[in-house]
């Protein structure tokens, strides 16, 4: 995958899913550690999803075609049958259960909250309330933060979040525990910590096309890879634990 | 000569929105010869001169020049596209030369003349200017073909602007008050490049207030008030001694403002 | 600011400014000046239907985020049995978008040229589109330069929405290189020095020619 | 299409738009046509300091992305211990923008006002200032509304990026309520909808404005 | 009067670039008289005109009208404010009225004239406005004071620029060929506007090609040469019977263009 020109799905043949042996998946490309360009590599696209995806297209004898979109156009190009899945930690919930296809999920999750590392006053959930914490807008953990009764400001992204976070400007940040500890362990930064991790967990699968069938497919080859070791293998080389499950 | 006249126009009539501007305007210009129409502002001049050229329609009237000539009350029957062939072919037949010349400004002297005779009529390039050049020589403009407009005084842009209309090789010359924008020492050198095209038997109708260059250049003198021509004869007799009024009114004004 | 990243991050940047951003800037450029000039004639022409429909497309164009005009040419055509490529698709989308703002700009410039000089150049027997092209256009260019210089100063960030349609250029990259470092900070830096060359070089062009065009323009 | 979704979103972005997008951008157009005007008229300034600081003021607004200048004005300031709230920020970054794409229309306006007019209100008496203020500007505006009404309608749409430091307007609404439930096609539809009201109406205003100021034009 | 002139320059020297343009031209015009400047194109009159409203800066000479001088050679080294102040002092003393009229076009003709007296010389808008409207029935617009420029016809604008330049009360008032740019017909209006003015007592410098006004209208005339006075004197004196071969010269050519 070349640096310029970073879609390789050069035919998106309309809605023929999966035919000829190619399976188109749609990944944001700037989400470390699950999906991103490795500069040391040649920019070569990575990461957890990445590698799980490619298991999952060996498994079902598929060639894996990759394609970076940014984040809020990677649903209306599902539905414009532009690729046939989306590999990007998408977490599960009803309201979009009502819309695509989802398959098992391959990760588990908790939410971490982040603070300023001097900052003793949030140790749970429960004290973010009345406090103002930054979250990405597109993300559910918006949802779990202002149902905490916390006041949310809306950010494009985690490094953002933090940055206000270290400007006084905001008090915490609610995200993904592998997100927030791949952050801490690339940029070495000790000014915030994570303060708490929050009870409930989340689950991100894979999303597909309503009624496309590839889903049981995928699910087929979810489990063998679960069942071989494949799954487990893939997680301790990104995070040292196996967070599948 | 066959005798008819080369440039002919009958029962002009010319309307404004409601005010009608000409009210059947008559005018017949022999082969060779020069015409002056005289007349207070808003008479009609520019408006004859315009309908002659058809960069206006008249309602009404029938316009002649050599063997093209168009109905104009037929015009809007024939249906756009025809009605436009038939003025743009009228338009080829004489050359224009406006009160503010009019010069395109962001092409030479030499430019300006070749637009018609190459962009437009396609003629052969170098044939073109050569011809421009000798049209430039004798408007006294030799040495300057490769001038920007705006790097000519207003005399020397005017005689371009002559230069131009006659390179389109027109059967006639018009002339909308062609030195009234001009510094008054300048206003000579183009009446005398005037003088000379008549008489190199340039055929001529010419819009102005110079009533010296009417008595000496002039074969005929129209005098239009109100949209109609109310007195025309040969120079002598409608400048020395006008027959009506209007004509003896106006020329009195002219000739002595205070 | 890491000078390790941007010391590597500089050459996957110029690559995705030269083979990315500065073609898409200029293709849709051309292109939406094309548009812009009939769109701008459209909105000029005495015929109210004509006129209409010009101006129904600068409203929609203007009226409109280029982040949704992008996502119509590429995601909702689909579903109308059109699928465009990513390249096009985002060409498609910009110069739709330069021609409906500079259309504008063009029509008041068209409109600052003397109705004398339509008129000159009927009477050496010009038509209308030999007018416009020899005449009008090459004078009415002088005013609008400068704005029409922001228009394209514009498009040239405007381009990092492409990767919305899957095309990759500088900004993208950038968004790249940083996502794993989390230095959006210095990679966004260095991203907006890249088009502050280009800028530059843009803005010499433009005085140029504002020079060169105001050359023959009396006093 | 969800209809239902369409209708429980309406009212909520209604309020991005009344409460968020449409003063963020009326002040920052106001403000910024105020720089703007300063700038102009520092580049017309023959003092060659002068000129050429308006010069780099112009280069670096245009050649950089607004969404870096939202960056620094909210991110990097704090780091030389300016720490300015979002609104502010927000304010200060649009306009600083506007200014600077304003300010060549402004200057090719006020070029286009002939030297005539200068010197007849010198001779009336009037300083540079008031000839400004009485002559020169009321008749640069003609040829200046056009253009500055791309830049307002342009402004209108980037006000979006106004999310990026913390300002909630109408499309960080859509945003937020597309991403539980992933149709940003249908929020960002029915936010184009809305600009698109705006737009026309300030099309409008721009039309008469420009029936208005054309109205003592000669020929 | 105190047998001192009421406008008086003295050795004005200017130029542009490498071409200098007056080479020392001294004037004299005593209160309640009209000066007539003629000259070819070119020979500086209008600069004469600009520098004794300081639109112009000349190298050296000097400037007085009424009780206000000022030495142009000496203020380069007062400083720019200094400089600044003393020209827009010595420019109130003087009304201007331009070729090209250069009136405001989005102002109506009354509003042109309150200009000067309300925005800049801060006079009650009422009493200001009550003589603007005197001075336009003055000229001959009474009724017209709310018509845009682009409603009136040239002489009526033209006859606006009169009115404005008086507006400022001005001790002088400065004419740039009033009339050259209008219709021929139109000119009347405006040579008569100036001759009551000169028989109401307004001290006025005109530059104009329109000899007849000069001869029946002008205390003295100046024949303007090469940047030089080549010739002064009464009327009669320098148009009917010039000393010089070169006023000579230009006036056959004026009189004459053919
Ligand atoms: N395009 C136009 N629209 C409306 N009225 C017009 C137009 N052109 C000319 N007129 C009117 O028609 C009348 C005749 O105009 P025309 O220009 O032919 O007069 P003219 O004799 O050339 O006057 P002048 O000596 O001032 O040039 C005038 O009353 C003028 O106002
Ligand atoms: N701003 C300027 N820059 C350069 N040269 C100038 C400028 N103004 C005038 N000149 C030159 O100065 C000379 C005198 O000009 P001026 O306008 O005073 O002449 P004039 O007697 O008024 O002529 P005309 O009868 O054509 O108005 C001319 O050669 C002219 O080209
Ligand atoms: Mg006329
Ligand atoms: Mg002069």
């Amino acid at each position: 995958d070349g640096i310029v020109g970073g879609s390789s799905s050069a035919a998106p043949s309309g809605s023929a899913s999966g035919t000829g042996g190619v399976l188109r998946v749609a990944s944001e490309g700037t989400y470390s550690p699950f999906t991103y360009h490795d500069q040391k590599d040649g920019g070569k696209l990575t990461g957890y999803d990445v590698d799980v995806i490619t298991a999952v297209g060996q498994k079902m004898g598929m060639q894996v075609e990759f394609t970076d979109v940014t984040w809020d156009a990677i649903f209306a190009g599902l539905e414009a049958g532009r690729y046939d899945v989306i590999a990007n930690q998408v977490t599960v919930n009803p309201e979009r259960q009502a819309l695509y296809d989802f398959s098992t999920p391959y990760t588990t999750s908790t939410g971490a909250i982040i603070t300023r590392a001097d900052d003793t006053s949030i140790t749970s959930l429960q004290s973010l309330a009345g406090k103002t914490t930054a979250q990405s807008s597109t993300s559910n953990w918006a949802q779990v933060a202002s149902g905490a009764g916390a006041e949310v400001e809306a950010v494009e992204g985690f490094t953002q979040a933090v940055t206000l976070l270290k400007q006084g400007r905001v008090d915490a940040t609610v995200n993904d525990d592998l997100a927030a500890l791949d952050y801490l362990k690339t940029t070495g930064d000790t000014s915030v910590k994570i303060a708490a991790k929050t009870d409930d967990t989340s689950e991100q699968a894979f999303a597909l096309g309503k009624g496309s069938e590839l889903t049981p497919k995928v699910d087929e080859a979810l489990a063998e890879l679960e069942a071989d070791g494949t799954l487990a293998q893939i997680s301790q080389k990104y995070f040292g634990e196996d967070v599948s499950r | 000569m066959d005798g008819k006249p080369l440039l002919e126009a009958a029962g002009l009539v010319k309307s404004f929105g409601e005010t009608r501007v000409l009210r059947g305007v008559d005018l017949a210009v022999p082969a060779g010869t020069v015409s002056v129409l005289i007349g207070p502002s808003g008479s009609g001049k520019t408006t004859v001169l315009r309908c002659l050229n058809a960069l206006e329609r008249p309602e009404a009237g029938l316009v002649r020049i050599g063997d093209v000539s168009v109905d104009f009350a037929a015009l809007p029957q024939q249906g756009r596209r025809a009605a436009l062939r038939a003025e743009t072919r009228l338009r080829a037949q004489s050359g224009m030369v406006f009160q503010a010349h009019h010069l395109f400004p962001h092409r030479s002297a030499l430019e300006n003349l070749l637009e018609g005779p190459v962009v437009v009529q396609g003629r052969p390039r170098e044939e073109a200017r050569a011809e421009a050049l000798v049209l430039l020589e004798r408007v006294g403009l030799k040495g300057r073909e490769d001038s920007l407009p705006s790097q000519l005084s207003g005399g020397q842009q005017q005689r371009v602007g002559i230069a131009r209309a006659l390179a389109i090789r027109p059967q006639v010359v018009l002339f909308d008050e062609p030195t009234s924008a001009l510094d008054p020492e300048l206003v000579g050198e183009v009446l005398a490049v005037m003088r000379d095209l008549a008489e190199g038997g340039t055929t001529m109708v010419v819009v102005t207030h110079e009533i010296r260059f009417a008595q000496q250049v002039a074969d005929q003198v129209l005098f239009l008030d109100g949209g109609v021509v109310v007195e025309r004869g040969p120079a002598a007799q409608v400048i020395a001694d006008p027959r009506e009024e209007r004509t003896r009114r106006f020329l009195r004004r002219l000739l002595d403002p205070l | 600011m890491d000078w390790e990243l941007l010391r590597t991050s500089a050459w996957p940047l110029l690559q995705g400014l030269v083979l990315g951003t500065i073609p898409l800037t200029a293709l849709s450029f051309v292109l939406g000046l094309a548009i812009a000039v009939v769109v701008a004639l459209m909105r000029l022409s005495p015929v109210k239907l004509v006129s209409g429909l010009g101006r129904v497309y600068v409203s929609a164009i203007r009226g409109t985020p280029l982040l949704v005009q992008l996502f119509i040419v590429f995601y909702a055509l689909p579903s109308l049995g059109v699928t465009i490529d990513p390249w096009p698709s985002a060409i498609i989308a910009f110069s739709l978008n330069v021609g409906g703002y500079a259309a504008e700009v063009v029509r008041s410039a068209v409109l600052s040229v003397p109705r004398g000089q339509w008129e000159a150049a009927a009477t050496v027997g010009m038509g209308y589109g030999t007018t416009l092209r020899r005449v009008v256009m090459p004078q009415a260019a002088r005013l609008a330069v400068p704005p029409l210089s922001n228009t394209l100063i514009s498009l040239v960030k405007d381009t990092s929405l492409a990767s919305t349609v899957l095309v990759t250029e500088m900004f993208r990259v950038a968004q790249q290189i940083a996502a794993p470092t989390y230095q959006f900070f210095t990679l966004y830096g260095l991203a907006a020095v890249y088009y502050w060359v280009v800028c530059v070089v843009l803005s010499a062009v433009q005085d140029r020619l504002e020079g060169r065009l105001n050359r023959y323009v009396t006093a």
